[in-house]
């Protein structure tokens, strides 16, 4: 077992380093043929927000040379209907489900940890950040997140400054960090429009190495998972290396299934 | 959903098109008209999106998809890529179509292009004893289905910009005659094409009811297919929902007010 | 003609959009086959220090998806050496020529500004924030390099923090701005030791593109150069309708000179 | 340097490598022994940065390159390439190799497959009249370059690790005798093995002279070939110096102090 929340009274031990980041499967109902729980040590929802979202008109997706954006705007039900209709299947899942708070409702966050706080099935809430977030808003909102529950609390913080928010990370006390969300970018689509958004696929790799290792360097003593264009075992292997205790793939569930098996299986010891 | 390799086992040229007939016994068998497959086309992970393709053909083993002369890096690949090259595959993503039990006149209507993606549909209506129609409009001929790729039963109805086959112009003037004439309707086009739809059923038939008209949504792009990256949402029956998962074919009724904004 | 430094006595008026780079052509000395000076409005050198910089150690260069990393570390003879062996061939160019400044040594831009003031052959100044840089140092950099010279000045800023920087650009009386300077990534090199840097080529289109559409919006009455990831005439034809006055181009002169040409051709109307 | 496009118009398989023959006159006729020539390999942008060859053989109107089985997407790309393909070239990079005026024995040494790009050299010498010799090792016969591509006069030492051809090892206790006949040194190989070089060549002739062996170095990337890039800077004689333009051929005793350590 890897223990992602040292610090936790309760902790989050996970059985394998392979998460489902953020959405990767929504709320645990969307599985890729041949994808299952037993190949993560963990799965994180889609971002969910206090009341539902429409999110983001068309066009959402632009492909890019390596990768890809999309922007959906948080698009969610809200946090009522997630869990009427998605929890009570999280305890079946045989893998424990962490919550993820959408970035753009930071205000939210307190109330929302503390509703998750005795909800059967939540084993942890991931939160993230943005890129443009202020530091001194970003101090304030994790440290009420913090007294607002006793749970695992995960943050997934922007490649482009993560150092200086991981030591606001250490000093509120979160639990583990994600590094980390890609840089943001925008690109037209076929229509014209411009689609904004964080870059995703083995695009994102470098950026996650490069913010990986300046957060490993400060050493801060929080576990460090890795996220944003991890492909193949040898990307996994470089993020450990690198010093990260897990990692979280997305997009590659999306684009090749069975390119997870093979990922799972190879982290396998 | 499966993720299946399919083999390229002919090719052929259709005009500046490629049509792929792919070996693929258990995807084929899983397809129905309208569902969508994603092809991944390149090597490794270049690209890294896979390409959309609704089947022109499915057959027992195989299926066919038609990929258009456009600059496309993906289609590119695929359409240099030998007979013997293995593609892996992602589908069927989302529902088909099937004329509902006990209809007996099927009027399919194209635009352009997206046309071909009704042939499976033609095919198997046909084949079910129904009487069915394909109406198509195109800039000129050589965008129109050729007659001998239907079966023989099945009515041919064309219009053309240049007035070189069929209707000069587009397939309006007839619309009323053949939405009258159908007991059900299935359609593929842009959003444009489905609101002219939209109005010429609601004047042929005195509205625009739930069941009629089923079209192809592809207006918005598939990633995962699943429902989890959210990609395809669109504006349909009163709120923003996932392509992937209620469609790619959709209850025009479903459509009017918020997609296509007009009364019906 | 376009202006370039609309608010500066001196003004810099460019013959063409196109502008080759910081080092693209290193010091006007280094063209590809079938690239010529008649190619551009301007070319911008390659950044120099006060003293000679040796540089980073290999590796330097690591292949991504899109593009590749490439790290130099401001390697330079030095601005006396810069001077003496190559301002002498800028006057017989034909197209202005701008002195980039190294971004490591802001502290020796007043002084290296002072310097190119009287340097025939010098049509302008072209300085570099770093994606790390602290805010108040920049603006008090800003200033001191303003006040040391009246020559036009372009500053270049980090894409992931543009718009706050623009600004401060514009309060400093900068005549235009470069956006801009793609995200730091680092990946590992054949050795397997990690290659740092912006990231360059085809990728980082994408963020130049985020960068620039947000700062023109700031309407800071400033032009703005367009700078990252532009192959071709449609990428360019992308900036300049979304705000650009002229755009750069740098490592396409070096994967493909042929490309350059064209590009050229393409915007000449 | 040039931009030019190169057609390729033969293809051999030569163990699990391939080479490529191609037809671009004038790019040929620039060519000198030791000089690079960086290929577009791929469509369009994919992948951005050229692949680096070392020619193998370098005749009037074609040159020859030679693409390793390495898991490389660029390489991938070429040994898939049919004949009949333009590859778009850079070329030639730096500086090449010719021996000087008036020597008489030169020695050629190449480390397994980096001896390919000794070729050239090895046949312009032989072909000038001078009396050549190619000392070449590698893990296994496979290794190495089959003796029947070499010029008949051109003589041919080897080792190989397994000692199934040649010397059991390396060519390290020939090389005093080699260096001691030779008039002057080209040699291709890893740095380690340019360290092995000056040691021996050290002992044998009781110094390292500049003059006496050149060296293909291979170490730093190339990307823009002209200097502007700063991608392939290296430490040689007392700098850190831009490989394409002072190289990729260089002076042994430029490289001992700084780049190999060993001393002279
Ligand atoms: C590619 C992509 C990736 C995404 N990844 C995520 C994700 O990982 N998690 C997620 O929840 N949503 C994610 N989203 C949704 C995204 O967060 C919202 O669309 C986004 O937050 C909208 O705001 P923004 O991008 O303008 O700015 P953001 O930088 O996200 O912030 C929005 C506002 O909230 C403030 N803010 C942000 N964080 C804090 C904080 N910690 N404390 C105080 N104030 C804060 C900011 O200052 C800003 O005013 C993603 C969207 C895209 C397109
Ligand atoms: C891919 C790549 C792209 C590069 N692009 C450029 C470039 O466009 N121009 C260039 O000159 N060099 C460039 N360089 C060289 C690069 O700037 C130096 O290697 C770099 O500055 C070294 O410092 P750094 O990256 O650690 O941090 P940087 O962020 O660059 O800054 C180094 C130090 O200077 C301070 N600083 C930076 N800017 C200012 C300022 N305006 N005012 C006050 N303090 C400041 C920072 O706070 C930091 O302490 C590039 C290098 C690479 C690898
Ligand atoms: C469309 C999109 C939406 C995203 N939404 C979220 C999100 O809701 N929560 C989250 O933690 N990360 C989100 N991310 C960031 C991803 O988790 C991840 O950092 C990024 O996609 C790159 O990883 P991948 O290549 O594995 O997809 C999003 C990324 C994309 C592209
Ligand atoms: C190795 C390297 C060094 C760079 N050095 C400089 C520099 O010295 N000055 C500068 O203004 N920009 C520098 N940049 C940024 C480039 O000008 C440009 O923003 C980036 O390379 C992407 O543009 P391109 O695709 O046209 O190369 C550098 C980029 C790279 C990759
Ligand atoms: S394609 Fe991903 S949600 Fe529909
Ligand atoms: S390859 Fe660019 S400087 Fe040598």
């Amino acid at each position: 077992m890897i223990e992602l929340a040292p610090h936790n009274k309760q902790g989050l031990a996970v059985g394998a380093p392979l998460i489902a980041g953020s959405g990767a499967v929504g709320f645990g109902d969307a599985w890729p043929p041949g994808v299952t729980p037993a190949h993560f040590g963990a799965i994180v929802t889609t971002p969910i927000s206090r009341t539902p979202v429409r999110g983001a008109p068309q066009p959402r997706l632009v492909e890019l040379p390596g990768g890809f954006l999309l922007t959906t705007g948080v698009h969610n039900p809200g946090y009522r209907r997630v869990l009427r209709e998605h929890a009570p299947n999280w305890t079946k899942l045989g893998v424990p489900v962490l919550v993820a708070l959408a970035g753009s409702t930071p205000e939210d966050w307190p109330d929302l940890a503390a509703r998750l706080e005795d909800q059967e099935g939540v084993a942890g809430i991931e939160l993230s950040i943005g890129e443009t977030a202020d530091l001194t808003d970003v101090r304030a909102t994790l440290r009420a997140a913090r007294r607002a529950t006793t749970l695992p609390l995960l943050v997934k913080l922007p490649v482009t400054w993560a150092e200086p928010l991981a030591e606001e990370c250490a000093a509120a006390e979160a639990d583990a960090l994600v590094i980390g969300i890609p840089p943001t970018a925008a690109y037209p689509a076929a229509d014209g429009a411009l689609v904004h958004g964080a870059v995703a696929g083995p695009i994102a790799l470098p950026f996650t190495l490069r913010a990986l290792r300046a957060v490993v360097a400060l050493g801060l003593g929080l576990p460090v998972v890795a996220a944003g264009g991890i492909c193949c075992v040898e990307d996994a292997r470089l993020c450990l290396e690198t010093g990260a205790t897990a990692i979280q793939v997305r997009s590659l569930l999306w684009t090749n299934p069975a390119a997870v098996a093979r990922l799972a299986g190879g982290l396998e010891c | 959903m499966l993720q299946a390799t399919a083999e390229l086992i002919e090719r052929k040229a259709q005009g500046a098109s490629q049509e792929l007939r792919l070996h693929a016994p258990e995807l084929a068998r899983h397809l129905s008209p309208g569902q969508a497959v994603l092809v991944r086309a390149g090597w490794d992970l270049h690209p890294y999106l896979r390409r959309t393709f609704y089947p022109i053909a499915i057959a027992a083993e195989t299926w066919t998809l038609r990929v258009p002369p456009s600059a496309d890096w993906g289609h590119a690949w695929l359409r240099a890529a030998p007979p013997g090259t293995r593609l892996d595959c992602l589908g069927p993503v989302g529902h088909g179509y099937a004329a509902p039990a006990g209809v007996r006149h099927l009027l399919c209507v194209g635009e352009g292009e997206l046309a071909w993606a009704l042939l499976p549909a033609v095919v198997q209506a046909d084949a079910a004893g129904l009487v069915v129609t394909l109406a198509a409009e195109g800039r000129s001929v050589r965008d129109l289905i050729p007659v001998k790729r239907l079966p023989v039963a099945v009515e041919y109805r064309v219009a053309t910009l240049n007035g070189r086959a069929g209707h000069c112009g587009d397939l309006t003037p007839i619309l009323a005659e053949l939405f009258g004439w159908a007991d059900v309707a299935f359609a593929a086009g842009s959003l444009d094409f489905y609101a002219r739809l939209a109005t010429a059923i609601t004047t042929a038939r005195f509205g625009l009811s739930a069941g009629f008209a089923q079209v192809l949504y592809t207006a918005a792009p598939l990633l995962c297919g699943t429902g989890a990256c959210g990609a395809c949402a669109a504006e349909i029956a009163g709120g923003r929902h996932r392509i992937c998962r209620r469609g790619p074919v959709l209850d025009l009724a479903d459509m009017v007010d918020q997609t296509l904004r007009v009364s019906r």
